[in-house]
């Protein structure tokens, strides 16, 4: 197909041609085209199916507030669903196909419902689909979800990148049209720090669709003056193709900027990159949006915005019709009238709602005073208009102008409320702008270029001179302030015919006199019943117009009916985009263990905790399966030495003269009286008296302690010492710092843990015999010839145990040197699941048994919690309910038959009693398979459990559809006494 | 002769690349140690860094480089400060301490932190993409410095020079970092 | 939201940890004959204020400051940011 | 008027003339049994419920602004009843038992689409919890499913299981679960109550209780006096503002939690899934819009809207579990306040006012609970005691020290 409406003029590069495909169909453009007007050029008038009744439609507008023109864009795992064409920089080798249509776009097998509307009005479906219950999901909801919607995801996965940033400056400038160039120039030229972002590839807004001139020139070389001027600035940050799309708290803009839409491909680097940009100041200067005129038919392909018209011609070079009426309700309109016939496109008539004489001459054009278009004709594209008065013309395109509304979008991302402006017959800004935000121009309510441009550089001055800039002197620009009035018309009336209000989502005039007359007056009412304003254009050009026929039918007037606002985003952005680099395995960091290289290298599974990665168990030869592995791991560290890498646990470093007194406070049971050189197991209370963590605290001097807690809770841990630090006893010295990454620590156990590591620890620095370093001892130590390490002789195994730390760059190295000096032992490394089987055997609570809701009475600890002394979390231990002598108690289980494997999350019913809630008596927290005892063992939680020893339960699991009965026993499967770790 | 001997891994050991105008560094032998200042005994603590070091305690936000650039102090709160110098060896903290004789607590953070500096042309352009602080000359003076996030892994920023910028940012996550910071001046170059 | 740090300027707060109203600083006297109900109210009691408000925020991605930050919950506008340590010097806390 | 098709097509052949107001608009009169405060979905479903099933219709339920303005409005209408604890199991397994009946009784197509829910699972540890919480259910008498990683691979293909940060190990499925159409909850118990009586009086702004000698006997309003033997404060969101004027101070904090929506899409999700390891949750609506949404902005605040660095985050999460939704676009996003509780969990109680009464503390789960919170606020009102399935929910469970903690995160509400 041949450019058909292709004219002269216009913006677009006739020496760059560009081949593009519509629904398969070859078509050529020229770069600086958009995909819309590249296809009005080649005549495709049809481009998409409406939402609800599958109606025909064509291009409505020229930017983003298009409702119908929506398209898929590219293909493969690449297409973009629900894509403006407006928007789309046309490039060679697009592709797009039109969507929401079965059978072909002309030929939509969905239009049926067109013929069902009677039955389809606003609401509908609350009323019926109610028969048999259970058809709604099998039946109904099938049928309303496959032809709702619009375009379709690829299915596969988003195949570019995203990337994110953040930009800061003085001034924001959102809007490169008239106010916003003259912004921006006065901001940049007063030396400061400007950003001026426009959601269009060319800067210049209207400038580049008018006739207008400004310095007398035309406006489109004007702005291309002013950027280039900007351009040249090292202040000055210009940002096309970049939408603002919401303003946030104290400054902070998000904004899209679309980096390679508009090629082909994206060569690698990310298609889009959302900013965060930090403003002192801004001026929001997004123009305004020419609004439609419901009359009957109203939705016809060739019935066009007139604005929209006026940038296709002169900005485009497209004339989107061969003989073209204008229906305007104000002088604007009139312009489109002037500019076609300029251009030597025939204007048919223009019919002025408003009962005037002519605004000024149009070669040709019949005007036609105070009427209004009433129906129209034509398929797949417009044929023939009829007037209030009946008679009919014969056009091919239709250019409508229901006035301007100021894009104050921006303006509500805050809630604030725009005011009704009756001159002007729309909302404009209110006086609750976001902080730092001022409007100019279009977007104020100033429509005429004049005075745009002068509120755009007043503005900014007054923005910068608050921020202490001296403003510079020079002049604004000129430009002749052209007529503007109109008279506020919203709908024609138009007898039985549907009128368009929401073009998207199908909602006609008398959706919205349903609405009234079934009770949904409130405009949020008006909306959400009949979902105008919902679509994806987010009801730039009909939430008005609804609201206008709403306040008809009650007769009030428009702000008495009520004021729609505007959430963020102005314009849709991509989930991808939102999330950036994040997804995937760069979804969060990775922590790695000082050891992770010599894991790997040695058969290491590795498991995410948090963010680290920690090895799970290590393969050894022919093992089969995981358990294999972890059984020989548990083994071979009880019977002879076994090493885990325990970096993860978190490790703070506490200094100060009151560093002990302050460890009283926030661990339950006491830390004051603990000797150097010893360490002491603590657990921590919330204050509402809840346990949340535990660890050992090591003191190695005076005034100097260093603490573990979980691997869960470093952070947490850390975040509330700091808080009773700083906010509940602000004159204690005492410091804090983390060293969890510091030191790479290493748990060595079992029998020939000692002798293992008395070939490690230079015998110089430590004595290592029971009696020299004994149970609970620390110290500072080196090893391997001088390396410095911290030594503590702790245990979670159950067994003789240690835990060697030493400067984490050595951490490799110093497993390899474990491992050597384990040779002649057989020590093996060991992973977190045999770590986990361990203290389960040894009935060491752990993360399964600390899910924040238990309480040390539970855990048999409540005489560890001192009442001796304040700390956090005493006082509110101590409420009735917490302390109930019935309360749920940690013990062992293990099944009566012991060939039985227990089911962690099963629940405890006593024998007899039916498995409801009432009867529940607990829950199994943690279960292992235990290699010493060869039989299942577990830890659980079960009412007046220390008192229970050797009763029968029934651990029952349905999502299991099982159950088995257990036995309660010692949570201390493995040497209960404790001399293996003493010894 | 021990019988076993261990050897330094430190993360990012050796890492030297070029994006375009930006070059990325991982220096060598950086020794960190905090020092925290005693409550109530700041003066003489402040009294004893300025001896040691020869340079003042800078304002919080500020490093203070010595004149032979050998050492800077970084101070990052009220009560703490990082003291960055050249040592291989894993004694830095009681090389620090021996030298403040006691008047503040001293702890190593050698170990605890990867270092990477990015520098040339590109570096700020590609530091926006990851870095929410305002590094323009005007907001970020040379030597200031700012703790922040970046990538969702906690980091401190310090411009060294004209476009020269010492990242630090935790040890175990520094493969994570090292991507995030490549990935930014791949992005922008 | 932008906090602006008394000691640090504006930073943004994502580097900031939010906790709660700044009466958390006035943590009751745990022997005192009323503590019960005191702690009760310390723990759960909440004026949930809709104007401005004093609350508490950690600066973790930071200097690891406790503040104490006045903000309208109705409009997010702030007033005040001070130093933690110096509020609950000045509420009398110590030791 | 009762809806059926036969009515659609008899409206639809003749311009759909006769539909009638689905509530009626009466000025309040001077005195009713039962003032309810707060025309969200729960203050209709009580006043709903106290006419059908206990008889009491002179009732008048007052609403500051439209109904269903508040967080029935704006919510991101999942269904389930899928908790742990048993303070609040056997609560929410009756709401989901209500909402299976519920179109049928009222004759409102509310859209309960029992399309479920699958909670994604990604450690042993999460599992242990998981299974601990599907076997709570079943004690309570509602369904849970466990799938393995291979079975959630054969039902959703497009889930990330190869190249995640956070494997997806399991999950666990509450078949049951699911979405509703939020508004027309609102509207379906608004119709069923102004049939039965009931008067919803809109723009009517409570502004004081007249409370004398310890017994409540009325409110004060912006459209004069409204005598009352009861007062049901039904208003989460506002709980402590309308509390604060009968002088209590309330176990409660507000925060904002945003929601969003895509633009419409052909067919994508079966159901609502929720990551494990991340804040991110989704389902899709009717009209083809991916419904999601994720973790609280995390500070005190009425606004009514949220910042940046959430949606930021709930994108991350979205993007980690199912990267397919790289370019479908957020269209619109929107911020309710939260009656945030300090254990996580709800309050219907009295309070220690004679004939004041207290429905509130929902969190971000209030929308679920919208039929059994209706239910035993109108047990609770009628007959003076607790429901036995709302028992738990009371005011004064801190002092007792029984806290109903599902998360385990203690008394910091945002954190629930």
């Amino acid at each position: 197909m041949s450019q058909v409406n292709r004219i002269k003029g216009g913006l677009v590069d006739r020496s760059k041609s560009l081949d593009f495909t519509f629904n398969g169909k070859s078509m050529t453009g020229y770069a600086g085209d958009t995909l819309a007007s590249a296809l009005l050029a080649n005549g495709q008038v049809l481009v998409g199916r409406s939402f609800k009744y599958h109606r025909p439609r064509g291009i409505l507008t020229a930017g983003s507030e298009e409702p119908n023109a929506l398209v898929q864009l590219r293909s493969g795992a690449a297409q973009e669903p629900n894509t403006r064409a407006t928007m789309t920089e046309l490039f060679d080798g697009l592709t797009a196909t039109s969507q929401n249509h079965r059978g072909s776009l002309e030929f939509d097998l969905m239009a049926v419902t067109d013929l069902a509307s009677p039955f389809l009005a606003a609401g509908f479906y609350y009323k019926t689909f109610m028969w048999p219950a259970a058809f709604w999901e099998k039946v109904y909801e099938p049928i309303i979800r496959a032809s709702a919607g619009l375009g379709r995801l690829s299915m596969q996965d988003d195949p570019d990148t995203y990337d994110k940033g953040f930009l800061h400056c003085d001034l924001l400038v959102i809007g490169a049209g008239p106010s916003g160039l003259a912004a921006a120039l006065a901001g940049a030229r007063s030396g400061a720090r400007v950003i001026l972002a426009d959601e269009d590839f060319a800067p210049g807004g209207r400038l580049n669709s008018e006739t207008l001139e400004v310095d007398g020139m035309a406006g489109a070389d004007w702005a291309a003056q002013a950027v280039a001027e900007l351009a040249a600035m090292d202040n000055v940050r210009l940002m096309t193709r970049t939408s603002v799309y919401g303003a946030y708290d104290h400054g902070v803009y998000g904004a899209l900027e679309r980096c390679t839409d508009h090629l082909p491909g994206s060569g690698g680097k990310p298609r889009q990159v959302l900013w965060r940009i930090y403003s002192k100041r801004a001026v929001l200067a997004a123009g305004a949006t020419e609004r439609p005129i419901a009359f009957g038919n109203n939705d016809r392909p060739g019935i066009m915005m007139a604005s929209a018209v006026r940038t296709y011609v002169n900005r485009f070079g497209v004339a989107p019709g061969k003989r073209v009426a204008v229906l305007t309700n104000n002088d604007d309109g009139w312009r489109t009238a002037q500019d076609l016939a300029a251009k030597g496109v025939e204007i048919a008539a223009i019919i002025d709602t408003r009962d005037r004489p002519a605004v000024c001459d149009v070669k040709g054009a019949r005007h036609v005073r105070g009427a209004g278009v009433v129906d129209t004709a034509g398929r797949l594209a417009l044929k023939r208009i009829t007037l209030t008065d009946g008679q009919m013309i014969d056009v091919d395109c239709l250019a409508v102008s229901g006035g301007w509304n100021p894009t104050v979008h921006l303006t509500c991302h805050q809630r604030g409320r725009p005011v009704w402006n009756e001159d002007l017959s729309a909302f404009v800004p209110g006086k609750d702008l976001p902080q730092g935000m001022v409007v100019a121009g279009a977007a104020n309510g100033n429509l005429t270029l004049a005075a745009a441009l002068d509120e755009g550089r007043k503005a900014a001055n007054a923005q910068i001179k608050d921020l202490g800039f001296t403003v510079s002197r020079k002049a604004a620009p000129k430009a002749e302030d052209e007529a503007y009035e109109g008279a506020p018309k919203w709908h024609i009336p138009s007898g039985k015919k549907r009128a368009w209000v929401d073009f998207q989502n199908d909602v006609t005039v008398k959706d919205v006199k349903l609405s009234h007359q079934e009770g949904f007056r409130s405009v949020e009412h008006l909306k959400r019943y009949t979902t105008t304003g919902m679509a994806t254009d987010q009801g730039k050009t009909s939430n008005i117009p609804a609201l206008a026929i709403m306040a008809e039918c009650t007769g009030k007037t428009i702000p008495e009916t009520g004021t729609t606002i505007f959430r963020p985003p102005y314009t849709p952005i991509p989930i991808g985009a939102l999330a950036g680099r994040a997804r995937g395995t760069d979804f969060r960091p990775y922590r790695l263990t000082p050891s992770h290289e010599w894991a790997k290298a040695h058969g290491a599974t590795f498991v995410e905790v948090g963010n680290w990665l920690r090895a799970q168990w290590f393969v050894k030869g022919n093992e089969k399966g995981w358990r294999d592995s972890v059984d020989r791991e548990v083994l071979n560290t009880r019977q002879s030495v076994g090493i885990c890498d325990v970096t993860t646990l978190g490790k703070i470093d506490i200094q100060g003269k009151d560093a002990a007194e302050f460890l009283n406070k926030v661990y339950a049971n006491g830390f004051a009286k603990l000797a150097v050189g010893r360490v002491r197991y603590g657990i921590m209370l919330r204050e509402d008296g809840i346990c949340y963590d535990d660890g050992t605290t090591a003191r190695m001097g005076e005034n100097h302690f260093v603490m573990t807690t979980t691997t869960a809770n470093a952070v947490l841990v850390f975040r509330r010492m700091e808080f009773v630090r700083q906010c509940l006893f602000p004159d204690m010295d005492v410091h804090l710092i983390s060293t969890t990454d510091a030191w790479a620590q290493f748990a060595v156990a079992g029998p020939n843990a000692r002798k293992l590591l008395e070939k490690i620890v230079d015998a110089d620095s430590q004595d290592m015999s029971n009696e020299g370093f004994p149970f609970m001892a620390c110290g500072e130590v080196t090893v391997c010839g001088g390396t410095p390490a911290r030594l503590f002789r702790i245990s979670f195994s159950g067994e003789l145990a240690y835990e060697v730390a030493v400067p984490a760059r050595y951490g490799n190295s110093m497993m390899e040197a474990l491992m050597k000096a384990g040779e002649e032992f057989g020590a093996c490394p060991y992973g977190t699941e045999a770590l986990g089987v361990m203290r389960i055997e040894k009935g060491h609570a752990a993360g399964n048994e600390l899910d924040g809701r238990t309480t040390a009475h539970m855990l048999g600890m409540g005489r560890m919690v001192s009442s001796k002394k304040d700390c956090i979390g005493w006082t509110l231990s101590q409420r009735p309910e917490m302390m109930r002598e019935d309360a749920e108690k940690l013990v062992g289980f293990r099944p009566v038959d012991r060939s039985q494997k227990l089911i962690a999350g099963s629940h405890f019913i006593n024998k007899g009693d039916e498995a409801t809630m009432a009867n529940d008596q607990g829950w199994m927290t943690s279960v292992a398979w235990s290699p010493s005892l060869d039989h299942s063992v577990g830890l659980g939680f079960i009412k007046s459990g220390d008192t229970r020893m050797g009763e029968i339960v029934r651990a029952v699991s349905p999502v299991h559809d099982t159950e088995m009965e257990v036995e309660i026993v010692s949570a201390h499967f493995i040497d209960p006494e404790g001399e293996r770790l003493r010894a | 002769m021990p019988d076993f001997t261990l050897t330094a891994a430190p993360p990012l050991a050796g890492y030297d690349r070029s994006f375009g105008d930006i070059a990325l560094k991982a220096p060598k032998d950086l020794a960190i140690v905090s020092i925290a200042l005693p409550l109530g005994a700041e003066d003489a603590a402040k009294a004893a860094i300025k001896t040691a070091f020869g340079i003042a305690l800078p304002e919080i936000g500020m490093s203070a480089v010595a004149k032979d650039k050998s050492t800077a102090i970084m101070r990052l709160a009220p009560d703490q400060a990082f003291v960055l110098f050249p040592s291989a060896t894993p004694d830095a903290e009681p090389q620090i301490a021996a030298k403040l004789n006691g008047a503040a607590y001293t702890t190593d953070q050698t170990d605890g932190w990867c270092a990477l500096e990015i520098s040339g042309a590109g570096a700020r352009r590609a530091l926006e993409r990851i870095c929410p602080v305002d590094l323009h000359p005007d907001a970020f003076a040379v030597n200031a410095i700012a703790r922040t996030v970046m990538e969702h892994m906690g980091a401190i920023v310090a411009r060294t020079g004209e476009d020269t910028y010492l990242l630090l940012s935790a040890s175990s996550s520094a493969k994570s970092f090292l991507h995030a910071v490549e990935l930014s001046a791949k992005n922008v170059s | 939201m932008i906090i602006d740090h008394p000691l640090l300027g504006p930073r943004d707060a994502a580097e900031f940890i939010y906790l709660g109203d700044a009466c958390l600083i006035d943590r009751p006297d745990w022997q005192a004959e009323d503590a019960a109900d005191a702690y009760h109210d310390y723990g759960y009691i909440r004026d949930n204020i809709a104007g401005p408000m004093q609350e508490l925020w950690y600066h973790e991605q930071g200097d690891r400051s406790w503040l104490v930050v006045t903000r309208d919950t109705l409009t997010h506008e702030i007033t005040a940011v001070e130093l933690a340590r110096d509020v609950a010097r000045a509420r009398g806390r110590s030791k | 008027m009762r809806y059926s098709a036969l009515r659609i097509l008899k409206e639809g052949l003749t311009g759909n003339k006769g539909w009638k107001p689905v509530w009626r608009e009466p000025e309040p009169k001077a005195e009713y049994d039962v003032i309810i405060i707060g025309g969200g979905g729960h203050g209709l479903a009580t006043a709903y419920y106290l006419a059908k099933e206990h008889g009491i219709t002179n009732v008048a339920v007052l609403e500051k602004g439209w109904i269903g303005s508040g967080n029935v409005g704006r919510n991101t209408t999942i269904i389930r009843s899928n908790y742990l604890l048993p303070g609040n199991e056997p609560f929410y397994e009756l709401s989901l038992k209500l909402w299976e009946g519920l179109e049928q009784d009222f004759n409102y197509n509310a859209m309960v689409s029992q399309r479920s829910i699958l909670n994604l699972l990604h450690s042993d540890a999460q599992r242990d919890a998981f299974i601990r919480r599907g076997n709570a259910m079943f004690l309570a008498g509602a369904d849970a499913e466990y799938a393995t990683a291979d079975q959630l691979r054969a039902e959703l293909p497009f889930l990330d299981f190869d190249n995640a940060r956070f494997p997806i190990k399991g999950g666990l499925f509450q078949r049951r679960g699911g979405t509703v159409r939020h508004d027309a909850v609102a509207w379906g118990y608004a119709r069923g109550a102004d049939s039965r009586g009931v008067d919803i009086i809109q723009n009517c702004e409570v502004t004081g209780f007249d409370i004398e000698n310890g017994v409540c006997r009325g409110v004060q309003t912006s459209r004069g006096p409204i005598r009352a033997k009861k007062v049901a404060m039904c208003v989460a969101g506002s709980s402590s503002r309308v509390a604060a004027t009968a002088g209590m101070r309330l176990p409660i904090e507000s925060h904002v939690l945003q929601a969003f929506v895509t633009e419409g899409l052909k067919p994508v999700l079966p159901g609502v899934i929720t990551f494990g390891a991340g804040h991110f949750y989704v389902s899709q609506s009717d009209k083809g819009g991916l419904v999601f949404g994720g973790d609280l902005d995390g500070y005190n605040s009425y606004a009514q809207r949220g910042n940046l660095p959430v949606v930021e985050d709930v994108a991350e999460g979205g993007m980690a579990i199912m990267p397919i939704i790289g370019r479908a676009r957020l269209l619109r996003s929107w911020g309710g306040v939260m009656d945030m509780s300090m254990d996580g969990s709800p309050y219907i109680d009295k309070t220690h006012i004679d004939g004041l009464y207290f429905n509130g503390g929902w969190c971000y789960g209030g929308f679920k609970a919208t039929p059994g919170s209706g239910w035993c606020y109108a047990h609770l009102i009628a007959k003076d005691t607790p429901h036995p399935v709302a028992a738990e929910m009371r005011l004064d469970r801190f002092k007792r020290g029984h806290m109903i903690d599902e998360k385990g995160q203690g008394n910091q509400p945002n954190l629930h």
